[in-house]
């Protein structure tokens, strides 16, 4: 069972957030101008790292913010949080 | 306003008049005025507006609530904050907020009815509330003057200490308000 | 090697068991093959034993990183059925279930497919149309099926709950009478075993670190136990398989997640089939040796850990002492987390990839035990041929391009 | 014979308080503070069940969570449980115990015939027989699946209840052995907050059996006064009869604390079992040791005990396993038995030492007390039928590889074994430490830590009392100087104890050919003998885990915490490897078995296994005969059945009610979102497929969200109350979905966009007034708005009041009815409603619920999300491209629908379908084909979404996606149902009711 740190409300129990996969995957500006392959690219394909994952949860329960971590898929450890615009 | 008897709290169908002897005591503060408030605190005349309304500046300290008058205002996330006033003034204040508000980037939102509040103390109230909310509730780190949102079971909920220490209070949505009532009823089965 | 029977066991218990031989060799990776397969679960096993059989391939090797059957094949639930919704899922499912009916006899080896069929629950109303959408279309497509009520459900498993009071009451059900479960480990052995009577080598504690390529073109791997070289290699690695796509330079719509199961201390027999619940979110058995044998749903996040949250196994326990209430005394012993490859659409992707000789079979989410010999069979056609087999096809790895996604999510749900 | 083996004196039983038990039908008794095991054995009862395979008999072996062979069916009826471990059962008065797995009875099982058969089932025979003839497969299955399983299961519902309960802590340990409570004690008296948790009744663990003296005084009386002492702190919490079952990820753990079991039954209420989750900041794992058995043929035989399970048996309970012992062992721990039966008047055959010589302080003791000790030899065989009478000893070689000389024949009826000793490491495996070998100790040490925990003392294969103090000291202070707190305790003072070293001894070399002679058991449990390992190791499966999976080792109630060890050991000189390089199997959880009910909790039933949200008018509903539906975790009224009605004939009645005159339904539960802001107008044009720019304020408008791949994810109308405020519908079911997308974009696409969104769910109530009388009820009840068709037009929003309460009142319809959506706050919910049924009483106003709301918009053909689309549904494929707007360059999902698979021209589509008989209503689900007599498979044209017999059109009506259904109008289609009935169709448009829709612009 996570626990993770919201960058908002602190550490709190992994039954508190959701998923919500891989972050950092920018929406094109001009979606009619990309062929269907590099749609499907940004639509579908995922890095699904064994290691190192940058990711966005959503503090369901709490907070409602967004925000990016930086866990490892392997041994789950959250490395870092932060928020929305933010670097790790 | 209609008459106040015209009004029917979410937990009319729930008694917790007859717990077991050494159960918390549960009871209902209906009808509350909750507003939802939202706004940034960088920008001044937000902070300024809500300072002339309520007397106090919105809590910028994730999971705090502060107090002024007759006005709560708990801090619900960075641009987020729910106001509860005593009942039926829910309108006067947002109506205020509003003229206050009227070119600020903000919202006002009235879930008077949306919401509700319960009342939990007595020795065994952290008890009955860890039954299945995840919080750590010991007053070493959940002190009066601060407050969270977390869940309860399956339902969500707002939760703060109260100031005297006797325990906490609980502010929870209406739909879901009956099914966590009957929980901790079921819940209490084991303070006889 | 000796064939398997009574009269070789009889023969073998006169020499006290001394003389069996092994059920596979352990040969030494040789440096050339015509064709290798990475991942020695049901699928590559499968796929390595009818490439062998139906294609006549027996210079090949499946290398595999751990020890055969080792992943998802000796993790999941082993529920056996065909009767998906769409027809591209009903047809390679349903190829699948024929060749479990004949796979104990083709191996030579008892994988104890038991067809006492399966019941898919119904609790809403949407369910049930849901249910009679799949069931009309697995008859038209010539699968066994039909929609059951709720008192017949209870009438074939009496320790069932069908109160209509309950929070998601029991209102129907779909029932596949061939569907089934079947001994997991013996399915990758069974494999294993044939393949190796035909030729091939199975390579293990061999992983894969790299794929080598030549203008396009895949010529082998580099493995912890050195370069093994080949023309066409099959990658069949269920949760990994992003890893190996991206040693091979692109990436797959595949997110991993842990998939939870767990089993109950073993009881004598009281559950002769399988009960599966999507709305309520968990799905039981009873195993020959006695165990309820439950699965739990995916976690949500990304995981290769091989385990999951309690939460989920929570609800999931719930959700079965739900269904089941004279099993709330019943004890778990045990549980357990596989990683399950993930497609937006929740089906497979099997077929040709950019680099050409390059060939994966993967993606099938908390489906893939059932379909361990069909898909060995097409992915044995694709990887020999080049080409994709008329039921792997619109399986294509293109089909995230074309937007033409073969939506099991209505059908399946998490439950498999 | 009955108490002939219970000492006069000692042990922590309670000779005041008899016990009476029944077990297989005969009554015996005990004391209170003996477990079913003890009591068992007091009364000279050994044997107490049969093996799985071979139903061999088998006798009580250990004391504790380890025991294979001690499993019993406790009580009867409801109160049964199936599989409950002798060793760990408290006695208490009544309790009626069984032996499994054996019939007809114990004494004289039929299946033991098995044992006959032996050799025609060696590890995994069922993997090479029983395949033909092919048919027969089931049969055979029957059979073996007859012959599998331990207890039975309950066949009645549970009546006990469980409860769940969460908590935090600085420091949580597990054990309240003497090394759990020098760390509590340490972290205790710093002042943290400190859990400790131990499986037994008593804390003392072990030492409660022990002699030794701790601070001078004797170890039980230091215990004593220890928990006396962690007790009386505020911060500290014990719990008895508490097993950590489970180490997840963040020091989370999962506890079961059995709370009524030790009762008798009558005396039973409440709680059952309570599933504690600790998240600690720091764990210190005190979980000790386990002995281990040692293999030789006929090992398991009632009458073979564990060394220390003796010690336990006399010490703690004061009864004697027996008259007469032999002793065999490879290391030290045995001798203290030795002395153990001596003080208990058990006369001592001979202590038998695998290692060529002792001499420890220990081992000298036991000589000088005059007991015989044989060096350097083994036990080899025992003799006896249902009861070890004698034992075989030869002499062993130096390095343990061989037997040679003359068999000694030794009678006895107690043979105690000890194969040195297993820390549990199961908790620290399970939390991620991989177990590391150790040579010297033979056992598996806890690995380096990955999270912030620590073993201590046997946990960490320190079997001497002083130095597991002194580490277990250092623990807590360690521990609570992580969470902030001064601590300096020093360690409890004891006395040190050196021991010689072990001789590792996985399997007593056989006199026999390998293969041959009687069985050397390593799993007792699921009877895996020394053989089957062989067996495995000879066909190819050379992996720890394959062997584990060919023989079932480990498999059992017991998860092999007895014969693992042992089985690593024999695998590993079978393949001439170290016990380093085969590893162990993967510790996972459940440490021991866990109810179902106590994982489950309270979250079960009707009201709590999932939440169920009520609407304000939930209880008028109840009050007026309403069925629900379940949609979503909401209960929405179904129907409103009058007198018995039926589902049609309740619909009939309430479809023509409302198109008639006026009906009513409660539209509460959809979902209700709050967009404020400037950008809010820009903001929805992302989300929505249409325009939003140019609403006028007072103006609702239908709108569709698609997911990004084009999808129709959720719809629903949106008033545009102000100019930067918008007031959203979405789907009952979609709500917390759509808000949590919408939050998505906001806060990580467009964070610049000055857009707020609030769910307001909860706070309206909603009630929606259909038919043709629906204005003159609103108009009666709602002031302050002008409702004439020409000033309150379709899609229009007011608001007004109902008395002095404002109120909000949309004009729009999902019906093809004139209709308004009256909202009011919820509290005032059910107010506003009665107000109307009175209002519309001199209409016959009728409520309805969402069937009735079902065919009312199938007669219009609107769609609702989730019925009629299922994921791959586009707003084209509805025929419905009018909401998608052909001037925006962007929004959600639009790029998708330019892919190729979305623009073929043959996409099922939506249709509508009337069949040839009118009266015949096609099945929903039912699939659509073009030549019903095609062979298999036959290829598929679409299904029927929603279909409904609609009175108010005089005959059956649905909807269906067709294979390019939008241009095949007038066309003929079949739906091919179960037991051969074909109904024939003729695809329509989906309008059925009021086609130019004068009524919902009346």
């Amino acid at each position: 069972m996570l626990l993770i740190e919201c960058p908002y409300c602190g550490e709190r129990d992994e039954t508190e957030f959701s998923y919500a996969g891989e972050a950092h995957i920018a929406r094109p500006l001009e979606t009619e101008k990309l062929n269907d392959a590099e749609w499907a690219d940004y639509l579908f394909m995922r890095k699904n790292p064994k290691g190192a994952h940058r990711e966005q949860w959503l503090h369901a329960a709490g907070c409602r913010r967004y925000f990016n971590a930086e866990r490892d898929t392997v041994n789950y450890k959250v490395k870092s949080t932060y928020k929305i615009g933010e670097q790790s | 306003m209609p008459d106040l008897f015209q009004q029917h709290s979410p937990l009319v169908q729930i008694d917790f008049g007859e717990l077991q002897d050494n159960a918390p005591t549960i009871e209902e503060t209906p009808f509350l005025g909750y507003l939802n408030l939202r706004g940034k605190t960088s920008n001044m005349a937000f902070v300024a507006a809500v300072l002339k309304v309520l007397g106090v500046e919105p809590p910028t300290t994730a999971n705090t609530m502060v107090e002024s008058g007759d006005y709560r205002i708990y801090w619900l996330g960075p641009d987020e904050w729910l106001v509860i006033t005593p009942t039926g003034q829910a309108g006067k204040v947002q109506s205020e907020l509003n003229a206050e508000l009227k070119d600020v980037f903000s919202s006002i939102v009235d879930n008077s009815s949306g919401l509700t509040l319960l009342k939990i103390t007595g020795e065994n109230a952290t008890k009955l509330l860890n039954r299945d909310c995840p919080l750590d509730l010991h007053p070493w780190v959940f002190k009066p003057g601060q407050c969270a949102q977390t869940r309860f079971a399956k339902a969500g909920m707002t939760i703060a200490p109260l100031r005297d220490g006797s325990g906490f209070e609980i502010i929870i949505r209406r739909s879901f308000a009956d099914y966590i009532g009957l929980w901790m009823q079921d819940a209490c089965v084991e303070f006889e | 090697m000796s064939k398997y029977s009574i009269f070789s066991l009889a023969r073998n218990a006169m020499s006290y068991h001394q003389n069996w031989a092994a059920a596979w060799r352990s040969p030494e990776p040789k440096q050339q093959y015509d064709a290798i397969i990475i991942g020695g679960g049901g699928h590559g096993l499968a796929t390595a034993y009818y490439m062998a059989k139906e294609h006549g391939m027996t210079n090949i090797a499946v290398l595999e990183k751990g020890w055969i059957g080792g992943g998802n094949t000796g993790r999941n639930t082993t529920i056996v059925r065909s009767n998906y919704l769409w027809d591209e899922s009903a047809h390679l499912y349903e190829k699948s279930m024929k060749l479990w009916e004949g796979l104990s006899q083709d191996l030579n080896y008892n994988v104890m497919f038991s067809q006492r069929g399966v019941y898919n629950l119904g609790h809403t109303l949407q369910d049930m149309r849901d249910i009679q959408r799949r069931v009309n279309a697995n008859r038209l497509n010539g699968i066994d099926g039909h929609v059951v009520s709720a008192q017949e459900i209870k009438a074939a498993i009496p320790h069932i709950n069908i109160d209509q009071g309950c929070r998601y009451p029991i209102l129907g059900a779909s029932f596949q009478p061939r569907g089934g479960v079947a001994r997991h480990d013996a399915v990758a052995w069974g494999f294993a075993r044939g393949a190796d009577r035909r030729g091939v080598d199975i390579i293990q504690n061999c992983e894969v670190t790299s794929i080598l390529q030549e203008n396009g073109m895949v010529t082998g791997v580099e493995t912890s136990r050195g370069k093994i070289m080949a023309p066409k290699v099959g990658v069949v690695v269920a949760g990994h398989c992003s890893v190996l796509a991206d040693m091979a330079g692109f990436r797959m719509p595949i997110e991993s997640h842990p998939l939870q199961a767990l089993v109950s201390e073993p009881i004598k027999p009281i559950l002769d089939t399988v009960v599966m619940s999507n709305a309520v979110h968990g799905y039981v058995s009873q195993s020959d040796k006695g165990d309820l044998v439950i699965g739990a749903g995916i976690d949500s996040y990304n995981g290769y850990g091989q385990r999951g949250s309690f939460s989920g196994i929570e609800h999931t326990v719930s959700a079965i002492v739900e269904l089941f209430p004279i099993f709330s005394r019943v004890r778990m012993n045990r549980q357990w987390g596989g990683i399950v490859d993930t497609a937006p659409d929740a089906c497979p992707i099997i077929g040709n990839t950019p680099v050409k000789g390059l060939y994966f079979n993967c993606g099938w989410g908390t489906g893939g035990f059932k379909a361990t010999p069909g898909s060995g069979w097409v992915f044995a056609h694709n990887v020999a041929t080049g080409e994709p087999h008329e039921l792997n096809r619109p399986f294509a790895l293109d089909r995230f391009v074309t937007g033409h996604l073969i939506d099991e999510h209505g059908a399946a749900g998490v439950a498999h | 014979m009955s108490k002939n083996y219970r000492l006069a004196e000692g042990g922590r039983i309670n000779r005041e308080h008899t016990v009476n038990f029944q077990f297989n039908g005969k009554s015996y008794s005990g004391f209170a503070g003996d477990t079913l095991a003890s009591a068992l054995l007091a009364n000279g009862v050994h044997m107490v069940g049969r093996s799985w395979k071979y139903h061999r008999p088998r006798g009580i072996l250990s004391a504790g969570a380890e025991e294979p062979n001690a499993i019993f069916q406790l009580e009867k009826g409801k109160y049964t449980v199936p599989n409950a471990r002798g060793t760990q059962v408290e006695l208490y008065d009544n309790l009626d115990a069984s032996s499994v797995n054996c019939w007809p009875s114990l004494d004289f099982d039929l299946m033991s015939i098995n044992s006959k058969f032996a050799r025609m089932m060696p590890a995994g025979f069922y993997y090479k027989t029983f395949m033909w003839p092919k048919s027969m497969w089931m049969k055979y299955e029957h059979f073996i699946r007859k012959a599998s399983g331990l207890g039975e299961s309950p066949r009645q519902n549970d009546p006990d209840r469980y409860e769940h309960a969460h908590a935090h802590c600085d420091l949580l340990v597990v054990g309240g052995g003497i090394a759990g409570l020098t760390a509590a004690l340490a972290a205790g008296r710093a002042g943290a907050r400190v859990m400790l948790v131990d499986e037994q009744a008593e804390f003392g663990g072990l030492t409660l059996n022990s002699h030794a003296q701790i601070e001078g005084k004797s170890a039980s009386q230091w215990i004593e006064d220890t928990v006396a002492e962690l007790q009386a702190m505020e911060e500290v919490t014990l719990l008895n009869r508490a097993t950590a079952f489970g180490y997840h990820d963040y020091n989370f753990l999962t506890v079961n604390q059995r709370l009524t079991d030790h009762l008798p039954l009558s005396e039973r209420k409440s709680g059952r079992e309570k599933v504690w989750q600790i998240r600690a900041h720091q764990v210190v794992l005190a979980t000790g040791a386990a002995e281990r058995p040692l293999v030789f043929a006929n090992n398991d035989r009632p009458g073979v005990m564990l060394a220390s399970a003796v010690s336990t048996y006399v010490n703690r309970y004061a009864v004697k396993p027996g008259n007469r012992v032999v002793i065999f062992t490879n290391n030290d721990s045995a001798y203290q038995t030795a002395l153990d039966c001596k003080a208990a008047g058990i006369e001592i055959a001979v202590v038998v030492d695998a290692r060529a010589q002792s001499s420890s302080e220990l081992a000298n003791t036991v000589r000088s007390a005059g007991i015989e000790v044989l060096n350097g030899s083994a036990v080899v065989d025992t003799s006896g039928g249902k009861h070890v009478s004698s034992v075989k000893v030869m002499n062993l070689a130096a390095d343990g590889k061989s037997v040679s000389g003359s068999v000694k024949n030794i009678s006895c009826d107690l043979l105690a074994v000890s194969s040195g000793w297993s820390p549990v490491v199961h908790l620290s495996s399970q939390s991620g430490a991989k177990a590391i070998w150790n040579d010297d100790q033979a056992m598996f040490l806890p690995g380096t830590p990955t999270q912030a925990q620590v073993s201590v003392g046997a946990a960490n294969g320190t079997l001497d009392l002083k130095n597991s103090l002194h580490q277990a000291a250092l623990a807590g202070n360690a521990a609570a100087k992580a969470c902030g707190f001064d601590s300096d305790m020093a360690a409890p003072s004891a006395e040190a104890l050196a021991s010689e070293a072990i001789l590792p001894l996985w399997q007593v070399p056989s006199i026999h050919a390998s293969g041959r002679g009687p069985k050397a058991f390593v799993d007792m449990q699921n009877d895996v003998g020394v053989a089957d390992i062989q067996l495995a190791a000879r066909e190819g499966f050379h992996s720890v885990e394959h062997v584990k999976r060919y023989t079932a080792m480990g498999f059992g109630t017991d998860q092999g915490k007895l014969g693992n060890i042992n089985g690593m050991g024999v695998l590993a000189q079978t393949l001439g490897q170290s016990i380093a390089e085969t590893g162990t199997t993967t510790y996972r959880p459940n440490y021991t078995p866990v109810s179902f009910g106590a994982i489950a909790g309270q979250n079960l039933g009707d009201e709590l296994f999932d939440p169920v949200r009520k609407t304000a008018m939930h209880a008028w509903h109840e009050e007026n005969g309403a069925e629900f539906e379940n949609v979503g975790q909401w209960k929405r009224p179904w129907y409103y059945p009058r007198n018995g009605e039926s589902l049609d004939e309740a619909v009939n009645r309430e479809c023509l009610a409302t198109r008639e005159s006026v009906g009513i339904l409660d539209a509460s539960t959809l979902g209700k979102i709050e967009v404020v802001g400037r950008d809010a107008a820009k903001f929805l044009e992302m989300i929505y497929t249409n325009n939003w720019m140019k609403l006028e304020v007072g103006k609702a408008r239908y709108g569709f969200m698609l997911g990004e791949d084009g999808m129709v994810m959720d719809d629903g109308v949106t008033v545009r109350i102000a100019e930067n405020h918008f007031y959203m519908h979405t789907t009952t079911g979609g709500a917390a979905g759509v808000l949590a997308w919408m939050e998505r974009w906001l806060q990580t696409e467009w964070p610049e966009l000055e857009v707020f969104l609030t769910s307001v769910t909860d706070h309206w109530a909603t009630a929606a007034v259909v038919g043709p009388n629906s204005r003159r009820v609103v108009s009666a009840v709602c002031d302050g708005i002008d409702f004439s068709a020409d000033n309150f037009k379709f899609m229009d929003s007011r608001v007004g009041k109902i008395g002095d309460l404002e109120c909000r009142v949309n004009r729009i319809s999902f019906s093809g009815e004139l209709a308004y959506e009256v909202n009011v706050p919820a509290n005032y919910g059910r107010y506003m409603w009665e107000e109307l049924m009175q209002a519309g009483a001199e209409y016959n106003i009728t409520p309805y619920g969402t069937e009735t709301m079902h065919v009312l918009r199938a007669e219009k053909g609107y769609v609702i999300v989730g019925q009629d689309t299922d994921g791959s549904v586009t707003v084209e494929d509805l025929g419905m491209s009018w909401a998608l707007s052909k001037t925006k360059t962007d929004y959600i999902g639009k790029r998708s629908l330019n892919r190729p698979d979305t623009l073929r021209k043959d996409r099922k589509q939506l249709v509508g379908l009337v069949t040839e008989d009118p009266k015949t209503v096609i099945p929903e689900g039912a699939q659509l084909v073009d030549n019903p007599g095609a062979p298999m498979p036959v290829p598929m044209a679409g299904h029927v979404s929603s279909s409904y017999y609609s009175a108010c059109c005089g005959h059956s009506i649905a909807m269906a996606l067709v294979k390019g259904g939008h241009h095949r109008t007038g066309e003929t289609v079949y739906a091919p149902l179960a037991n051969d009935r074909v109904i024939k169709a003729t695809i329509t448009d989906t309008n059925f009711y009021d086609k130019e829709g004068a009524k919902a612009n009346a």
